[in-house]
Parts: structure tokens; C-alpha cells; sequence
């Protein structure tokens, strides 16, 4: 116990992966992004161009527009997920018969790639053959064309990442809600509080770990989305869907860009990194509040 | 209970992996047949194997998986691993992957591609990156590998495309085809409808010449699909509103025959917007536009979400009486029972044009439709030259470009359109290898940029808006056009 | 096994972090400050460059942050 | 007594209802695409339909016959097996050290893993892929287009939550226990394996499913850091749009065929995803 040394050896191999595979393309991108590098631009290898990237970056509005985007995408997603996860798992705290099979049905869009959950989707929504824009022209009228209508292919993308995610914060919830202690619900009863007051009052602030670790985990992917939407709008129509993940993947890929692309991706991962160290501590902080 | 079974899954899965593991590499080998040896006395090819020490080498390459491309891996590849022993590995992938992957190999240096599908309009940039190697050059410099049977004068003029400025070739076309004016030939046909086009027109109803009759056809059909309870529209349109096939139909197809070519790029001082004496928001390029999103109202309701693909394949599904199309989709499209319902009823005409644009084709100054098509080209990266230099050889001979031309609707060599297998099909799809042939000419490929991709990727957004119907046609050419020149200076052009 | 919930079982933050008190408003070591002190000079550098370069130069906003840097790592 | 009946009468109602919807809901979407992938390319258009009229079978016999199309479903399943063991162990290992040692900064360590799985990923493609071809190689061989390459890359996504999840369920486990064991003769590697190891199984179970599932489904970097040999099935898919018509049948077939294996893995050892899914946030 006193050596330390077969401490690190045991996390040795971690992190020595970590570094080789993590680490060292991080520093890569951080070195491009100090240069101008398109091999498409009038002239050819790398440009020393310090900080001039960033400097363009804040005043490039179709960034900042997909940025702001991305925020928007993230913010209500989570909030849907969280509040529909929540719900459902209430329900499957206790037993009821049939709850085995639900709950696995429920698990299936959880293991699906990501990019066959957008090719599903387009399936659904494709104009000519998918259902949805059939029936909803039979029996609403509704006119739904993915690629033409902005919002109708934002709010579709959302009801495509809260299909695909709802089921893991629902398990994650349920999964803190099983574990929690019995006594206090209980005893509040019994004091007479109701259902909204021990929600409020009790489950909240019980579940706070658990829930901020969701919050976290989702934050994270939501925002760094790219294949779902991808195979379903490929950013479209225009930019509405062109969320932070599809802009940096044009500018490095087919625009090879590579200098411009890498600082935008270090900015990207500053706001990331930035937002979830926030909930980070907030996580530390509900520990220390709870010893 | 909890350990025991997850033992077993374990278990099972370890064991799983490490049976497939050991069959993972036995199955390699099995994939391809042997190669079986060449009876007689050794061949040309043979030959030169050996000189050049290629026997037993594995050459990579990468393509886009389109039908040529399925034609080269699995039928070219196997003829000339039997010849000469060296083995092809062809990978194909989706259109924008080939890019990402050849791009990131050429421009690192890695050298693990051998050969690499270079597309007409890509080619540019490739030699401005000194990417590919001077294949007349490296003829010149090896002529014991300068096969007989191979000849840059066979191709048709299509290969001057992949030429640089002192006329050195650095690729060796495999497909080329024409995106030409597909309509169905049994609603033109058909006397009720060509009665009530004349009552309600005043004209005959006939192959658009115009783009007036081109509107005129398809408001007609859309309203006769919607009289008739029929799944069929006026027209196709490629206007995915993500991707880059609409600015491609746009700025290639529709945009030069309203005689807006290059993309309206001034190409003596890189400039787009009229005021600097460019074309891209002058008043035929807003004309142009506005026509073309005009057209969604006449277009099956797929159209913004349709890439060059869709458009062939709701074409084929019989859901549209005319539109532009590209032409290595005539063939499977005329013929092909299984993918499309559309079989013997495929007309091929030229597009319509606006006045002059036909005689600014002839003369040279413009042309009427884009002449898409690629070759395979050899990365400097490469360390397999020579033997790559064979292949390349092997596919440019005259002997296997006929079966090819069925296979994959494309034509490389003036040769290939007198073989009868070709002049058969040719029946079958309403002349268009003849077409082809004849009008290739007025078609041209994508102009000479340099910055060909990066721009694309600054316009294209503009295009989508416009298509979405965010912004109105000349907005968008507008915003287009000086997103254009910012980025040309960006660049490092038309400073 | 933590299907079998035993009345002991509680919900805590799964992560620890321990560190000091100063002016910050939540315990931090060293590595916190360091890192804070970093976001904020990043954080700090970009905004001025949006709105303030065309004024004053940048390297006064990265005077600024150094001072504030040091305060933090020592006081924070 | 009558409205309480009547209440709880509704509340199964509506607690039925809500689970058969949502059962609906998830279904749906997967059952339209076994849909399309048993129509032929000319059925595609007809009015869309919910019932499988008839079965068109090259949708699925072409691909799976296809050598090239096993080669990349063998790759899939050795990349997401040895991936997701790797993680599991080195994930024990890691969490054992973090919680039996007091190691200097190894409060910060943990979030500094986690930030690994946040950098947007495209711009990361073209450093792994020079890594992999120029720093990765002995000779002629190097990482790009192998299965050890892609097995590596996933432990950058993985390992960090590998860690989250199982350092909570690691610190869970009494020291005492490590100490008796001690006492009893037994050394570092008994206990860790025999002792410690048993008790955190439903972790272990859960880090190795997660695991399994992100490797066999990530995309981007499978696309671009292989070439013939080690691609997976995902990037498979993409094969499948090609010119000729956008193969909506067989990519539909592909697809389902690509969530099978997941699918069953998961119907066998769902159980344990509700268990072990806290991520650290319950302890005993």
C-alpha cells in the first residue's frame, strides 16, 4: 500500500494509450492551427499564421451561426430526453407484468449505429417512398419535405437524436432511481407531503449525481454530432442542420482546409471542454455536499 | 448466477473472436481465385512483369464504386493478375470518402495508393499539387514496359482533359459519359397527350428545344400526373439541398445553357461578381436560377433530396417525363427490367438551350452540358511506378473497352463506338452512344480551377438556400458571387 | 447483486476532488487554477479580438490575463 | 375505496398505454427498414405500404455472399470483441490503481480522460491517419488498414468512460476485503483476480457492452483509417450508395444485417445494462 509504484503500473497502460492515441494527434491539431495549409490554396505547404486563424474565426458568421446551431440542437435535446427519460422511468421503477419486454424493445434504437439510425430515418422521411411525409399529406395535409422546410428538418433531426437517446438516460435514471433509499420517500408520506413535494424536495435532489452525469455524458455527444445527421440531411436544406461536427467536417474534408479547420475544432473543443468542466465540478460539489 | 453467466458470454465471445481471428487471414487469399498460369510462351505482359520485377506485388487502388469501377475491380483486375501475377486491390467507396482518402494519402505522401481515380474536374488541383506522375514521361523513360497494344492517340478527345499545359498526359481515362436531356418516349408519343399539349400550347409536343418548352412540358405532365392520379411529375431536378450534386447541376448543366460558363468565373482575374467583371450574379446566371427552382414545382416532391443517383433512379421509377441525367445511367435505365420501370420508353435528345448558346458550342467559346468522366493516374507517392504503369497500360487497351462500354454506359476510345456490341445497345437507348459520339463536342467538363473544391464549398450553401426557397434567386447569386471573390483572395487568386 | 438494494445504498457523485479554499468560490489545487487560469486567457484572448483589437493591441489582453493568472494560481 | 379503484384502473391504462406507444414508436422506425430492405429497387416507389408484401432476397443474398462484404463483418466483430475486452481489463486495472492508491494527481486525471471524447472528430482524422502511416510503422507495415489500429483508436472513446463508470463501482469495495485476503497470503494479482474482480462483475459486464457497442457502430475513423483489409461494416454501408440509383434495398438489408449481431448481444445481457449503468453514483 505504502509504493506508489505498482499504483502507476497498474494505470501504466491507460495511459500510455491515452497519450499515444489522444494525446498526440491533439498536439497535432493544435501545431496546424498555427498555420494556413490548404494544398488547394495559390500557394502550397504550411503558412506560419500565429493566431490569424482564431482571428478570422470570431468573425465568421457562418461558424458562429452553426455554433449558436449546435447549442440550440444540444440544449433541447437533453432537456427532451431528460424530462421524457425521467417520466418513463418513474413508470418503470415498479414491477408490473410485461415491464421485461417493454424495457427491452425500448433498449433496441441503443445499439444501432449511429449512422444507420440517420439512414433509418431517411428511410422514414425520404419524400416518395417513406411513410411519414405520406401519411401525413393523407391525413393531415401536411406538406413534410425534409430537404426543403428548414425547421421541419431541425425538429426532425431532434425527434431523431431523442429516438436514438432517450432510452440510455432512461435506463441511467432508472438505474439511480432503483437504487435510491426507500426511507426518506416514506417517512415523507407518512409527514404527509405530496407527490409534487417529494419530487421536488426528495427525488431531485437525490438524484442530482446521477442526473448531472447524464447531463454530462449527453452534452458531450449531443455536441459533437455528425454521422446521424449526416446520412439524414447531410446539413440541409441550406445550413439548418448544419450542426458544428458536419461545418468542421466540410471545412477539413472536401474543402481540405486543414489550418482553418483545426483551430475551429480547438475552439470547439475549448467551448466543450469549458461547459462540461462546469458540470463537472457541480458534480464534485453535490459529493461534497453529500458527506 | 450473475458470474457464471457472464463467464459464459465471455466466454463465448472470446472464443468467437478468436476462431474468426484465425479464419480473418485464410480468408483473404480465398477471395481471390488463383491465379492460373499462362500456357504457351510467356505473354507480352508476362514479360514485362518480370523486367520491371512486379511479379507478386500487390497494387492498391481507389475508386468511386460505380459500375465502371465495379467492371475494373472485378473483371480487369483478375485478366491481369492472371497475366502478369500482380495482384489489384481496388477499393470502392462513395464519392466524397474516395476524395477524403485519396487526398489525405497524396498530400502526406504515404504512397499507399497505386493508382487513383482522378475525376475530370478534380484533375487541376491535382497537378497544381504535383500529386500524379508524367505518365507520357515515365513511357518515354521505360519504353521495355510501353506496351504494343497501348496508344494515347486511341482515346477520344476526352483525354486532353488530363493533360497539362505541355500537353504530358497524367491519367488514363476509364469512364466518360454525357449529361444529356433523358424524356419518355411513350407519353410523347401518345396521341390524347400530344392533342391536348397542342390545345393547351399552340406547338407540338416535342423534345424541349427552349427553355420555355421545356417549362411548357413539364407544368403539362405535372398537371396530367395529378389529373390522371399518376405518380409522375414535368421534370427531374438534382436539387439535393446538402449536397454538392445541385451546385454541380447547376453551375454545370443548367447555368452554360443560359450561356453562363465556368461557373461565371472571370478566368483572367479570378473574379465572380459582375462588378469585377465576373458572371456569376450577372443577369442570365439569375435567369438561369430562377428557372431552375422554378422547376421544383414541376419535380417529384424528392427532388431536394435528390444526388445524381436519386434523379436516375426516380427516372427510372417512371415518376418523371423528362430531366437531365447522366448519362452512364442511360444504359441500365433503357435496359434493365430489374431497377427501372422505364425500359424501351427512354428518348435521348440534346438539352434545351437559350439563343446563341448553341453557336458559342460550335465555335468553341462555350458549351451546352457538362462532359463528366475520370481516369485512374498514378500518385508520385507510389512505390509500385512501373508496375502500376502496366495496369494502367492493361486497361487503355483497345481489346477490353467494348465489354467495359456495356458494362459501366461509358466510352473512352473513337474505336469502341464502331464495335457491334456497343452499336447494339446503342439501339436499345435511343442513340446515345451515337449522341455521344457526335455532339461530344458541345459538351464540355468542368473548367480548369485549381481551387475547384474549396470554391465549390463556399458557393454551394447559396445554392441550397436558393433551392429551399430561403433565399430568393438573385440573393443568392448575389451573396454567392462575393462569398466567391473573398475566398478567391483567400486563396491566393485575383489578388 | 445491486439489483438486491440494501437500505445502506446511497446516490453520491461519482467523482471526488479535493483541494483548497480561496477567494474562488470552490475548492481547488493547483491543477484547477492552472487550468482556470488558461480558460480564461483563451476565453479573455478571443473576445478581445472580436471586440476590443481594433483598439488596443492583443498582447495587453494576455498582460491582463498573466497578472490575473498569477493572483489565481497563488491566491485562488 | 371506489374513486381509489377507478384511479388505479386508469393508471394501468394509461401506464399500459403509454408503454405500448412508446413500444410502437421505437419499433416503427427499424421495422420500415426490413421493409425496404425486402422490396426491390422498382417497388421502392409504389405507395408506401406497412406490410411486406413480398420478399425480394438478392437485397440480402448479394451481400452476404459477397467475400468483401464477411471480410468486413469478421472485422467488426474481431475489432469490437478485442476492443471492448482490452478496455474491460486495462479499465480494471486503472480503477483498482485509482482507488487502492493515494496517486498525486489522480483527482484530475479523470476529467482529463473524459476530455478526449469531446474534441469534434473530423478535424482528428487526418493527424490519426499520419500517425498511423508515418510515426506507427516497422518497415512496410504500419497501422493504417489493421484491426489493432482501429482497436487502439476506440480505447481513446472508451477508456475514459470505462474509467467513470467503473471507478465508483471499484471504490464500493471495501478495502478490508483486499486486506484480509493479504492476511491470508494471498498477493497483488490473486486479489485483484480473485477477490475484487467477482465483486465489480456487473461493471465489468456493463464497461464490456458499451464498449462492444461504440466500436462496432463508430464510422469516421473506421472510413477513413482503413482501406480493404480491417474495414468494418459501417463503412460497408456507405459502399452501398452508389451511382447507379441509390441502393435504398441493400442498404436497408446491410443495415439490418449490421444491427443484428448488437441486437442479439444486447437481448442476451440486457439485465445488466439497468444494474450497472449508474456510472459510479450508487454506492453501498
Amino acid at each position: 500500500m505504502r509504493s506508489n509504484r505498482m499504483g502507476w503500473a497498474l494505470l501504466a497502460p491507460t495511459l500510455v494509450i491515452l497519450a499515444v492515441v489522444g494525446f498526440l494527434p491533439f498536439f497535432y491539431v493544435l501545431y496546424v492551427s498555427l498555420f494556413d495549409w490548404n494544398p488547394f490554396s495559390n500557394q502550397l505547404g504550411m503558412q506560419w499564421a500565429g493566431v490569424n486563424n482564431f482571428r478570422r474565426l470570431v468573425f465568421d458568421g457562418a461558424f458562429l451561426d452553426s455554433l449558436w446551431r449546435t447549442g440550440l440542437f444540444a440544449f433541447t435535446s437533453v432537456t427532451i430526453e431528460l424530462a421524457l427519460g425521467f417520466l418513463l422511468a418513474q413508470t418503470l421503477v415498479n414491477s408490473f407484468p410485461g415491464r421485461t419486454i417493454f424495457r427491452t424493445i425500448y433498449v433496441l434504437p441503443l445499439v444501432m449505429a449511429p449512422i444507420a439510425v440517420g439512414a433509418t430515418w431517411r428511410l422514414l422521411t425520404i419524400p416518395g417512398f417513406g411513410p411519414i411525409p405520406y401519411y401525413l399529406d393523407r391525413w393531415f395535409g401536411i406538406d413534410f419535405r425534409l430537404a426543403t422546410y428548414a425547421d421541419q428538418a431541425f425538429i426532425t433531426v431532434i425527434l431523431m437524436d431523442v429516438w436514438h437517446w432517450t432510452p440510455f438516460v432512461t435506463l441511467t435514471l432508472l438505474a439511480g432511481l432503483t437504487a435510491m433509499p426507500k426511507e426518506p420517500l416514506e417517512q415523507a408520506q407518512v409527514d404527509g407531503a405530496n407527490r409534487w413535494q417529494v419530487f421536488r424536495y426528495l427525488t431531485i435532489p437525490m438524484m442530482m449525481p446521477v442526473l448531472l452525469t447524464v447531463i454530462f455524458i449527453r452534452l458531450m455527444d449531443a455536441l459533437r454530432i455528425v454521422d446521424e445527421v449526416f446520412m439524414l440531411t447531410s446539413g440541409g436544406p441550406g445550413t439548418a442542420t448544419q450542426f458544428i461536427g458536419i461545418h468542421i467536417y466540410r471545412v477539413v474534408v472536401p474543402k481540405t482546409d486543414y489550418g482553418y479547420g483545426s483551430a475551429m475544432s480547438l475552439l470547439v473543443l475549448y467551448f466543450t471542454i469549458v461547459l462540461c468542466w462546469l458540470l463537472f465540478i457541480a458534480l464534485a460539489q453535490v459529493g461534497k455536499q453529500r458527506e | 448466477m450473475l458470474k457464471r453467466k457472464l463467464t459464459v458470454v465471455l466466454g463465448i465471445l472470446v472464443l468467437f473472436s478468436m476462431v474468426l481471428s484465425a479464419c480473418a487471414p485464410a480468408a483473404l487469399p480465398a477471395a481471390q481465385p488463383a491465379a492460373p498460369a499462362v500456357e504457351g510462351e510467356a505473354s507480352w505482359w508476362r514479360t514485362a512483369a518480370q523486367t520491371a520485377g512486379c511479379e507478386g506485388v500487390t497494387l492498391r487502388g481507389i475508386s468511386e464504386s460505380t459500375p465502371p469501377s465495379r467492371y475494373a475491380a472485378d473483371v480487369l483486375a483478375k485478366a491481369f493478375e492472371a497475366e502478369t501475377g500482380i495482384k489489384i486491390e481496388l477499393e470502392a467507396t462513395s464519392w466524397d470518402e474516395m476524395y477524403t482518402k485519396a487526398i489525405n494519402d497524396m498530400q502526406a505522401a504515404t504512397g499507399i495508393y497505386d493508382f487513383v481515380y482522378i475525376e475530370q474536374d478534380i484533375i487541376y488541383q491535382y497537378l497544381a499539387n504535383n500529386y500524379l506522375t508524367n505518365l507520357t514521361q515515365l513511357l518515354a523513360d521505360n519504353p521495355e514496359l510501353a506496351s504494343p497494344d497501348f496508344d494515347f492517340a486511341k482515346f477520344t478527345t476526352f483525354i486532353d482533359n488530363f493533360k497539362d499545359a505541355e500537353g504530358n498526359i497524367y491519367g488514363v481515362p476509364m469512364e466518360a459519359f454525357l449529361k444529356v436531356y433523358l424524356y419518355r418516349k411513350d407519353l410523347f408519343s401518345d396521341p390524347a397527350i400530344q392533342e391536348a399539349f397542342k390545345a393547351q400550347y399552340g406547338y407540338d409536343l416535342a423534345p424541349a428545344t427552349t427553355h420555355a418548352q421545356y417549362r411548357d412540358i413539364a407544368e403539362f405532365f405535372t398537371q396530367y400526373g395529378r389529373d390522371n392520379g399518376l405518380d409522375l411529375w414535368g421534370t427531374t431536378v438534382q436539387g439535393n439541398t446538402g449536397h454538392a450534386s445541385s451546385f454541380y447541376e447547376f453551375f454545370e448543366s443548367i447555368a452554360p445553357t443560359f450561356g453562363v460558363y465556368n461557373w461565371g468565373i472571370n478566368m483572367d482575374n479570378w473574379k465572380a461578381t459582375v462588378e469585377n467583371g465576373g458572371e456569376m450574379n450577372s443577369d442570365k446566371a439569375k435567369e438561369a436560377l430562377a428557372f431552375w427552382v422554378d422547376m421544383l414545382n414541376y419535380a417529384p416532391p424528392e427532388a431536394t433530396a435528390s444526388t445524381w443517383d436519386e434523379v436516375a433512379a426516380s427516372f427510372a421509377a417512371g415518376r418523371a417525363a423528362q430531366g437531365w441525367v447522366y448519362g452512364e445511367n442511360a444504359a441500365w435505365i433503357a435496359t434493365d427490367p430489374d431497377r427501372s420501370r422505364v425500359v424501351g420508353n427512354v428518348g435521348v435528345a440534346l438539352p434545351p438551350v437559350a439563343e446563341g448558346v448553341m453557336e458559342d458550342a460550335e465555335s468553341g467559346v462555350g458549351y451546352i452540358g457538362y462532359y463528366d468522366g475520370g481516369a485512374f493516374g498514378l500518385p508520385v507517392s507510389s512505390k509500385n511506378q512501373l508496375c502500376t504503369l502496366l495496369w494502367l497500360q492493361y486497361i487503355g487497351q483497345e481489346s477490353v473497352q467494348a465489354d467495359w462500354a456495356i458494362a459501366g454506359s461509358r466510352i473512352v476510345m473513337e474505336s469502341t463506338y464502331d464495335d457491334p456490341k456497343v452499336q447494339e445497345v446503342d439501339a436499345k437507348v435511343d442513340g446515345y452512344y451515337t449522341l455521344m459520339k457526335e455532339a461530344g463536342p458541345l459538351f464540355r467538363g468542368a473548367p480548369p480551377f485549381p481551387f475547384h473544391a474549396a470554391l465549390r464549398e463556399v458557393v454551394q450553401p447559396y445554392i441550397w438556400k436558393a433551392l429551399s426557397g430561403e433565399l430568393t434567386p438573385a440573393e443568392a447569386l448575389d451573396q454567392a458571387a462575393a462569398a466567391a471573390d473573398a475566398e478567391l483572395v483567400n486563396l491566393g487568386y485575383g489578388q | 447483486m445491486a439489483d438486491t438494494k440494501t437500505d445502506s445504498q446511497k446516490l453520491v457523485a461519482p467523482v471526488q476532488h479535493k483541494g483548497r479554499r480561496g477567494f474562488l468560490p470552490i475548492e481547488t489545487n493547483t491543477f484547477d487554477r492552472y487550468f482556470i487560469s488558461v480558460i480564461l486567457w483563451i476565453g479573455v484572448s478571443l473576445l478581445w479580438m472580436r471586440f476590443l483589437e481594433a483598439m488596443i493591441p492583443l498582447w495587453v489582453s494576455t498582460v491582463l490575463c498573466l497578472v490575473l493568472a498569477i493572483i489565481i494560481i497563488r491566491k485562488g | 375505496m371506489k374513486t381509489s379503484t377507478l384511479r388505479k384502473t386508469f393508471g394501468w391504462i394509461g401506464l399500459y398505454g403509454l408503454w405500448i406507444a412508446m413500444s410502437i414508436i421505437t419499433i416503427v422506425p427499424i421495422y420500415w427498414m426490413i421493409v425496404v430492405s425486402a422490396r426491390s429497387r422498382v417497388e421502392l416507389f409504389d405507395a408506401p405500404t406497412l406490410l411486406i408484401t413480398s420478399f425480394y432476397a438478392p437485397n440480402y443474398i448479394k451481400p452476404l455472399t459477397d467475400p468483401v462484404f464477411q471480410r468486413y463483418l469478421v472485422n467488426s466483430l474481431i475489432v469490437a470483441t478485442s476492443n471492448a475486452l482490452l478496455v474491460t481489463v486495462l479499465a480494471l486495472l486503472a480503477t483498482y490503481a485509482l482507488s487502492r492508491w493515494r496517486l498525486p494527481g489522480a483527482d484530475n486525471i479523470f476529467f482529463w480522460t473524459i476530455t478526449q471524447r469531446m474534441a469534434p472528430p473530423a478535424a482528428f482524422v487526418l493527424p490519426m491517419f499520419l500517425i498511423y502511416t508515418r510515426i506507427f510503422k516497422i518497415g512496410d507495415w504500419t497501422m493504417f488498414d489493421t484491426q489493432i489500429g482501429l482497436i487502439l483508436l476506440y480505447c481513446v472513446f472508451n477508456l475514459p468512460f470505462a474509467v467513470w463508470l467503473m471507478k465508483g463501482i471499484m471504490d464500493g469495495v471495501p478495502v478490508e476485503l483486499d486486506e484480509a485476503a493479504f492476511v491470508d497470503g494471498a498477493n497483488r494479482w490473486t486479489v485483484l483476480t480473485r477477490v475484487v474482480a467477482p465483486l465489480v462483475a456487473p461493471g465489468l459486464a456493463i464497461t464490456f457492452i458499451l464498449s462492444w457497442i461504440f466500436a462496432w457502430n463508430e464510422y469516421l475513423f473506421a472510413a477513413n483509417l482503413t482501406s480493404v483489409n480491417a474495414r468494418t461494416i459501417t463503412t460497408g454501408l456507405a459502399a452501398f450508395v452508389s451511382v447507379t440509383g441509390t441502393n435504398w434495398g441493400e442498404m436497408a438489408a446491410v443495415a439490418t444485417v449490421a444491427i443484428l449481431p448488437a441486437l442479439i448481444f444486447l437481448v442476451f445481457v440486457q439485465r445488466y445494462i439497468v444494474t450497472g449503468l449508474t456510472f459510479g453514483a450508487v454506492k453501498e
